[in-house]
């Protein structure tokens, strides 16, 4: 139990509608750490990575980020927001933006950092993903894992303290799933704090600390990843990872 | 709860379901959460209801308050008869009130409005009510046998022929317009450069023009024979009836698989039958009122819905010919959209007035009602062929090719998968334009014709009724029937828009 | 085994079918030619009969009434014109009035609209219930009514001219409208605005330069300091040497009214205020449409990078609706153009209220003066379409494929 | 088609009447959806005298716009909508005023609280008043004439510039003076305000038809004079028959026991019986939509008889 | 070669604007032949079974499809693609329509068959791809996998002799992926005729006839997935099998 946990779930209950969809969700998250979340298809993943973000409501529980905790009141969202970044599924870049501009936006009118820093901190941060060269094209114009790149770009540029990553490979060509991984894991080197939804098992064994496992809404397993891979203790966990690697 | 901190957890035990916690409402808790939950909300609220009380408070009064209920003349609404400063004057609007509704109707035949909007309110309710089974064949009523019912109610008159002499006249119509084309160029070709070429063509459309005359001789012959009995319209009936369900039983696939589509034909035909029985139209039909005659809320309805109806299929023409690729047809609908666009309906109907009869032959007289229609449909449509291109450009390529994949023709393609999607996407754009037309019917006063705001202005001046509230009353009380079925439209199609979009939520 | 690109065949053959015919190649032509003689048909029918049918009534046209004298007067002019001018002069009265009311209604118009779309649009239950409210009353409502409302109510609000209400003694509001200096043109004004032009292009060409700049080159060049010196140095440097650019002249109250000064007629006022916020609750239902048609992970993706919702809305939701919400955008403004006829109704001087109303029942010339109307209400038409397309066909550019 | 609109009618089965689409005493409709009023009874008088019936007509309301353009194109057979008798509208318009049924004038009416008796004493007032009539060129021409400045504001229709005009918008509000009577009804109160004594113009106003169809031309005219003619031999639509038997010799020639006027000008011999009977006598109509008997109550001043002060005089029938 | 190729691809050459996209493609295809196209991004995969599809036109060359030549003759066109079934990456699915309709509209209104029968047959096919009970759900209910099934399902309903697949599962998540290949596997199993573009490797070797690898708009490589995989001859398809198998 480290001393510095920078996210912290517990008791977190959510509902859509009259469907149980989290339930009793405790997790802490620390400084530097790097967790992989797996689970079948509708278990909550995205749900659970959605409501860190606040992006979700929630009905029971606490959610605390970086001394924070998120409710109902609109600054402590927005300012949990600019510390953590995401990453969609389907990218979601702002498609009437230059790459340089979709980078640029949040500092700019977050941060009130001036254009021309902004610009640079972006092109660094374009640099690290290796497309500083494209920072002039629309986002239409580039290929899926270049788009994703971007996407990771754009939310490093507000500097987060912790990045979410919901399934940022699931929509790419194998080839270009390559790509984006490389990218996460030069970032997880560089001890940046992640959490990651993820099938890609291969990330998960080189770079998480832990893997948890979800099903039903609920965390089944969690475990380091070598453990985890190798012995898996719920019935459901080895069934699941019967399916994933085949 | 575990000690999730360890680095390994299993969760042996799972957690149930559970109902979600009950939100605590009631009125306060909703004037709480809704009204005052924040500085700016409850200013909101503070100015809302201000901004109600001045607005409501006034019409009360005007409209309950200090109105006056009952009397015979202006005498009952002036203050010093009345004895207190007069709101709204209703005993002028119940003397007017079958002129607003249908203006210069003859009363005695007024039953044949109620009786086309009780029809109309018939058909068109189960129509707009989804749970309701045999939607097509009341659509194929309301859009097909309603208009056609309800002109020979509300209009009058009877028929003289059916199917073979209409489609004798017709082609009779049109092989003259050809001949007589043929002889203006041969007329030209007497003065022109090109002298011989128009001659040449002349003289093959002249032929043309009398090939067909004797191609349709033995129709016409046929109907000049029929409107020799005394029966013309009984037996011209049959003939096309039993025409028409022959062709239906071979298209519908002869001895095999005909039978259906012939019962069906018979079945249409016979409920023809009924319907010209009944209203008497083979000998005269109903009195004719001629329309200039038609008013108030009627002309309004009549013109509205007409226009709602014709507008839709003539913007999605237009729409899909923008779209073509056909470089004609393109060049056609581009024009035709900007122009009737670019225009002011009220310039087209003065047009449509005084010029259409100008562009017909001399004999040819359009009734000032249907050119109004006509104008109106056309301006409508220009309107929502834009509105339907917004939609269709929504539509992702994948659709198209999916559907050409799987075989499906262009028609196909766009009548089944492309328009269904598109037209969900701009249901606001629409009911916006549908709005519109229905509070612009006001300009048929140009043609002589008085809708609901013209028959309540005609009806301003007659001074037995001039009192100082007599305009407020009137607009007021138009005000709100506008209100009543502008508001139902929108309040519709807010209900539509859900129900399509089903498929849109996940 | 590697083959080399090359260039595409020519295929003329193909190409001239294409532009002939479009998709479906010859039988697209077969289609125009029917269509063509269906046209030519038809066309040919209107000519015949408008031939045989003028030759039978004897109307005469003719556009000589245009350099006769009207004899009446108008309330707003914006060119100066008296009962002694043309009937011409009448119609560019007229149609200068036509525009500016529907000028300022467009802008105002789609200023309310949109923030009647974002309030309904809005998470904040009141909020979103006065959006709706605020359609559904106003929607649903014949203009002319409103047209009315807001003139009476104007005018119910506000005193007659010996009751004005005066701000600073040079400004005053009366039932007669608001009367303010009206500035008049001195010899310096020429020359002011020149500079003031030349200004603001020198400062949108450095902009241009200085984008560039940053793009080719990685490069940041602060133009402020230029662009303060163009846009407000220069004109004030032109000022000193050629003198003031205006002179004021005020107000004054003489009989029954203000003399001298400027005046903003209450006819405007309240035909601006019922067409914007009548059209507002069209472009309102527009916007809706529109912003509901971007993809939700735009706003979500603007909320997690922790910009506030009416930033996303404004600088990512918005720009990407504009494709959606610009052609039905379109048919709006062009009916606020046409709705301001109904302008006679309060008296405000408009196309229709003075050209096609008065000076076609002075003249009684109706297909001449209604033929110009129609005309120039095209003309509007054709230039708002034109620059709306413009517009949307750049944002499809930026929006790229 | 022109020279025979009087067959035109006739084959048709009724009167083609352009009436004005609402204005007290001369076309309204009534609560049974009637129309009446002055203008209306001279078409239905028409209608008389051509069918014996004076229900044989279709009423197109028209506006002051499209009024001569119906007429032009053949939509009506004759305008009836007070429209003023001016030498431009005689010659340019194609058309011809067939007599005068009305003399009007346009005068002024303010509120008393203005304290103004003339209106030489209007400098710099604003002047309500209708658009798209002569109305508006008879202002601009008064208040030059006179060296006065005005604002003038022309609005579409009769009840807005009322209400304008009562809101305060103008000081002035300004039309025909048989107008002026029709409007006050509409006022609050009809006290506070005044008709000032100026009558600023000559608003002859009556029907008109197309040029080049005389015969029609005269049986419109000698329809109005008939009813004038009428009112001066005291023959009323009560008393028609009674008179009709009567030995007076200029009653005989009127009434058609004597001459053959009716067939000359293509109707019948008792033409003027038929219109008599139909709508009653210059008088009796007068008095009905517009005089003492209707809620306008107009003095008939200049429009009385020549023989009783006014300007009605009918050329006689022989 | 055989005697019965059922598509016959000889000399295709496409050009988008001046970009030579297809290069001298020739292949045939018999019947019951399985046939699994890989290559780079970009190489012209989607293009050529598009082209087969008359999806897109080509500008030299021929196409012969069960004795049908394709060319500007749109009753040929026609002819083509009643009897070839397309099944595309992003399932384009009818929104507005439920499945069941889907499945039945091509039927219906191409073939006019009755309606009843149509839902017959559309439910047999929907069985087979284990969704029979999701019939009345529209797709957008749906998950990604299940979707692709009812996409596979709606082309079969129009009894295709060939069907071509492009990328079909590259949209989903790595779970469903699963479901689709095994409905492609059972398929393949049937003796259907089937042109699969696919990065997925263990398909190619379960089922393929012939790997075919495409580079540049070209054919570089065709092969039986034993010898394809085992001893790839050229350098193009060495480095591209390193990546892809990592
Ligand atoms: N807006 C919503 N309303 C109702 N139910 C929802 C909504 N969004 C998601 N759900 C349901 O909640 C459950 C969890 O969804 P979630 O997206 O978190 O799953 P996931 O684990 O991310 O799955 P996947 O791997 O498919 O992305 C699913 O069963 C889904 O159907
Ligand atoms: N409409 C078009 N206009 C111009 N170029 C196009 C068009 N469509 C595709 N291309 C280009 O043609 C080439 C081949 O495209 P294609 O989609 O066939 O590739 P692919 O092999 O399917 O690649 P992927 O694996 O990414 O789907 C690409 O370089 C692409 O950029
Ligand atoms: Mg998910
Ligand atoms: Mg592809």
């Amino acid at each position: 139990m480290s001393a510095d946990p920078i996210v912290n779930i517990s008791g977190l209950n959510k509902w859509y509608g009259e469907f149980h969809v989290l339930r009793d969700i405790d997790i802490e998250v620390n400084k530097g750490e790097r967790i992989v979340i797996c689970g079948p298809s509708g278990s909550g993943k995205s749900t659970l990575i959605r409501c860190i973000n606040a992006l979700e409501e929630f009905q029971e529980g606490k959610i605390v980020v970086d001394g924070i905790e998120l409710g109902p009141n609109l600054k402590h969202v927005d300012a949990v927001r600019r510390e953590v970044g995401m990453v969609f599924q389907s990218f979601n870049l702002f498609p009437h933006l230059t790459v340089l501009d979709n980078c640029t936006l949040a500092p700019i009118w977050v941060r009130n950092i001036p254009k021309k820093d902004a610009e640079e901190t972006a092109m660094k941060f374009l640099e690290r993903v290796k497309i500083p060269h494209q920072a002039s094209k629309f986002p239409g114009q580039m290929s899926g894992g270049q788009q994703q790149r971007v996407a990771i770009a754009r939310a490093l540029t507000m500097n987060p303290k912790v990045m979410l990553f919901d399934e940022p490979t699931s929509a790419l060509d194998p080839e270009m799933v390559k790509e984006v991984l490389d990218t996460m894991v030069d970032l997880a080197k560089e001890g940046m704090t992640m959490l990651v939804v993820t099938h890609e098992m291969g990330f998960a064994r080189e770079v998480a600390n832990r893997v948890v496992f979800m099903d039903a809404g609920q965390i089944i397993e969690a475990n380091t990843p070598n453990e985890f891979f190798a012995t898996p203790q719920h019935a459901r966990t080895k069934l699941f990872l019967s399916q994933i690697l085949r | 709860m575990t000690d999730i901190m360890a680095s390994s957890f299993v969760r042996r035990d799972l957690v149930a379901e559970r109902p979600a916690p009950v939100k605590t409402t009631g009125f306060v808790g909703l004037l709480r959460t809704r009204l005052f939950n924040s500085p700016t909300n409850i200013l909101l609220t503070i100015v809302s209801a201000l901004l109600l009380w001045f607005t409501i408070i006034p019409s009360i009064r005007f409209l309950i308050v200090d109105a006056v209920w009952s009397g015979n003349d202006r005498g009952a609404c002036l203050a010093e008869n009345a004895g207190f400063t007069v709101g709204a004057c209703w005993p002028y609007i119940q003397a007017k009130l079958p002129q607003l509704i249908y203006g210069f109707y003859p009363e005695a035949e007024r039953w044949r409005v109620n009786l086309a909007l009780i029809l109309a309110a018939a058909l068109l309710l189960p129509l707009l009510i989804p749970r309701l089974p045999v939607k097509g064949l009341n659509a194929s009523l309301f859009f097909f046998a309603f208009p056609v019912v309800a002109f020979f109610l509300l209009h009058g008159g009877g028929i003289s022929g059916f199917g073979l002499s209409w489609t004798a006249g017709l082609l009779e119509l049109f092989d003259d317009s050809i001949v007589s084309a043929g002889h203006v160029l041969l007329s030209l070709s007497k003065t022109s450069a090109i002298a011989p070429l128009l001659w040449v063509v002349g003289n093959l459309i002249v032929l043309v023009g009398i090939a067909i005359r004797w191609l349709i001789y033995p129709l016409t012959w046929l109907r000049d024979q029929l409107q020799g009995t005394g029966q013309s319209v009984w037996v011209d009936f049959a003939i096309t009836t039993a025409f028409v369900s022959l062709i239906a039983f071979v298209l519908g696939g002869g001895i095999r698989t005909g039978w259906r589509a012939l019962a069906s034909s018979i079945a249409t035909f016979v409920a023809i039958a009924m319907v010209i029985k009944l209203m008497g139209l083979d000998h005269g039909g109903l009195p004719i009122v001629a329309t200039n005659l038609w008013g108030g809320l009627l002309v309004t309805l009549v013109v509205s819905v007409t226009g709602i109806v014709t507008s839709l299929p003539i913007g999605i023409a237009l729409a899909l010919g923008r779209r073509a690729s056909i470089p004609l047809i393109r060049i056609f609908s581009i024009a035709f959209i900007e122009f009737w666009r670019g225009v002011p309906l009220i310039t087209v109907l003065f047009f449509a007035t005084y010029m259409l009869p100008l562009f017909l032959p001399g004999n040819f007289t359009v009734d000032g009602l249907v050119r109004a229609l006509i104008g109106i449909a056309l301006f409508t449509g220009a309107y929502q062929a834009e509105n339907v291109r917004g939609g269709l450009a929504a539509i992702p390529r994948g659709q198209n090719e999916a559907a050409a994949a799987l075989g499906l023709s262009w028609w196909k393609t766009t009548s089944l998968i492309v328009l269904p999607q598109a037209l969900r996407h701009v249901i606001p754009n629409l009911v916006n334009s549908f709005i519109s037309l229905f509070k612009d019917t006001s300009l048929v006063s140009i043609v002589a014709l008085f809708d609901l705001l013209g028959s309540l202005r005609a009806s301003f001046s007659d001074p037995k009724w001039s009192t100082p509230s007599t305009a407020f009353t009137g607009f007021a009380f138009a005000g709100i029937i506008y209100f009543i079925f502008c508001f139902g439209m929108s309040r519709y199609s807010l209900f539509v828009e859900r129900r399509l979009n089903i498929h849109r939520r996940n | 085994m590697s083959t080399e690109a090359r260039k595409p065949p020519l295929q003329i053959a193909l190409k001239i079918r294409r532009l002939l015919g479009g998709k479906a190649g010859w039988n697209g032509v077969a289609v125009q030619f029917a269509f063509a003689a269906v046209l030519g048909w038809i066309a040919y029918e209107i000519i015949s009969n408008a031939r045989a049918n003028l030759e039978n009534q004897h109307i005469a046209a003719g556009f000589g009434f245009l350099a006769n004298n009207a004899g009446f007067d108008v309330n707003q002019t914006l060119i100066s014109y008296t009962g002694s001018d043309t009937f011409l002069r009448v119609f560019v009265v007229g149609l200068l009035n036509t525009l500016v009311v529907s000028a300022v209604g467009i802008v105002f118009a789609t200023v309310i609209g949109f923030i009647v779309a974002l309030c309904r649009l809005s998470p904040n239950w009141l909020v979103s219930r006065i959006g709706e409210i605020y359609v559904e009353l106003i929607r649903n409502q014949p203009l002319l009514f409103q047209i009315l409302f807001w003139y009476l109510a104007v005018l119910a609000a506000l005193p007659n001219p010996r009751q004005s209400i005066s701000l600073l003694g040079i400004a005053f509001i009366s039932n007669r409208g608001l009367v303010i200096p009206q500035p008049i043109g001195q010899a310096g004004l020429e020359p002011f605005l020149a500079a003031l032009a030349f200004g603001v292009v020198a400062a949108l060409g450095l902009r241009i330069h200085a984008r560039r700049a940053l793009f080719l080159r990685g490069q940041m060049i602060h133009i402020w300091p230029y662009v303060l010196g163009l846009v407000i140095g220069l004109p004030l440097v032109t000022m000193l040497v050629f003198g003031l650019p205006i002179t004021v002249q005020l107000p004054q109250l003489k009989g029954f009214n203000f003399a001298g000064g400027a005046r903003v007629i209450p006819e405007f006022v309240a035909l601006a205020l019922a067409l914007s916020t009548y059209t507002a609750a069209f472009i309102a239902e527009i916007v809706r449409a529109g912003i509901q048609s971007v993809h939700k992970g735009q706003m979500e993706a603007g909320s997690s990078l922790g910009l506030s919702r009416g930033t996303t809305l404004r600088l990512i939701v918005v720009p990407q609706a504009m494709r959606v919400i610009v052609p039905p955008l379109t048919n709006q403004y062009l009916n606020l153009t046409k709705n301001s006829s109904l302008a006679v109704a309060i008296g405000y001087p408009d196309l229709v209220s003075v050209w096609a109303g008065t000076s076609l029942s002075q003249t009684g010339q109706a297909i001449e003066i209604i033929t110009m109307t129609m005309g120039v209400y095209l003309l509007i038409s054709l230039v708002t379409s034109g620059v709306m397309s413009v517009y949307g066909w750049r944002l499809n550019r930026s929006l790229g494929a | 088609a022109d020279a025979q609109t009087l067959k035109t009618i006739k084959d048709r089965g009724t009167l083609s009447c352009g009436v004005s689409q609402g204005l007290p005493g001369f076309s309204s409709p009534d609560d049974k959806g009637n129309w009446t009023g002055l203008d209306v009874d001279v078409c239905r008088a028409i209608a008389a005298a051509i069918f014996n019936d004076p229900t044989k007509i279709t009423f197109v309301p028209t506006s002051a716009k499209d009024r001569f353009t119906a007429l032009q194109s053949g939509q009506i057979d004759v305008l009836s909508r007070n429209t003023t008798w001016t030498i431009s509208r005689d010659t340019s318009l194609g058309a011809n005023f067939t007599g005068v049924t009305y003399y009007d004038g346009q005068g002024f009416m303010v509120k008393k609280s203005l304290k103004v008796n003339s209106a030489l004493e209007l400098n710099s007032a604003s002047v309500c008043v209708q658009t798209g009539t002569t109305t508006e060129q008879n202002l601009a021409d008064y208040f030059k004439a006179n060296n006065m400045k005005y604002e003038v504001i022309a609005f579409g229709t009769n009840d807005e510039t009322v209400k304008a005009y009562e809101a305060g918008r103008c000081d002035v509000f300004t039309t025909d003076q048989s107008g002026l009577y029709s409007n006050r009804l509409k006022l609050a109160n009809p006290n506070d305000h005044m008709v000032l004594p100026e009558i600023i113009s000559k608003e002859p106003l009556g029907p008109m038809v197309r040029h080049g169809d005389d015969q029609w031309f005269d049986i419109v005219k000698w329809t109005l004079f008939a009813m004038i003619t009428a009112e001066e031999l005291g023959v009323t639509s009560k008393n028609v028959d009674e008179k009709a038997k009567m030995e007076n010799p200029e009653l005989k020639r009127v009434l058609g026991t004597d001459g053959n006027f009716g067939e000359q000008l293509g109707l019948t011999k008792d033409w003027v019986i038929r219109i008599v009977k139909a709508v009653g006598n210059y008088g009796e109509v007068f008095d009905r939509n517009v005089g003492a008997g209707s809620p306008l109550a107009i003095n008939r001043g200049l429009n009385n008889l020549w023989n009783k002060g006014g300007l009605q005089y009918a050329p006689p029938i022989r």
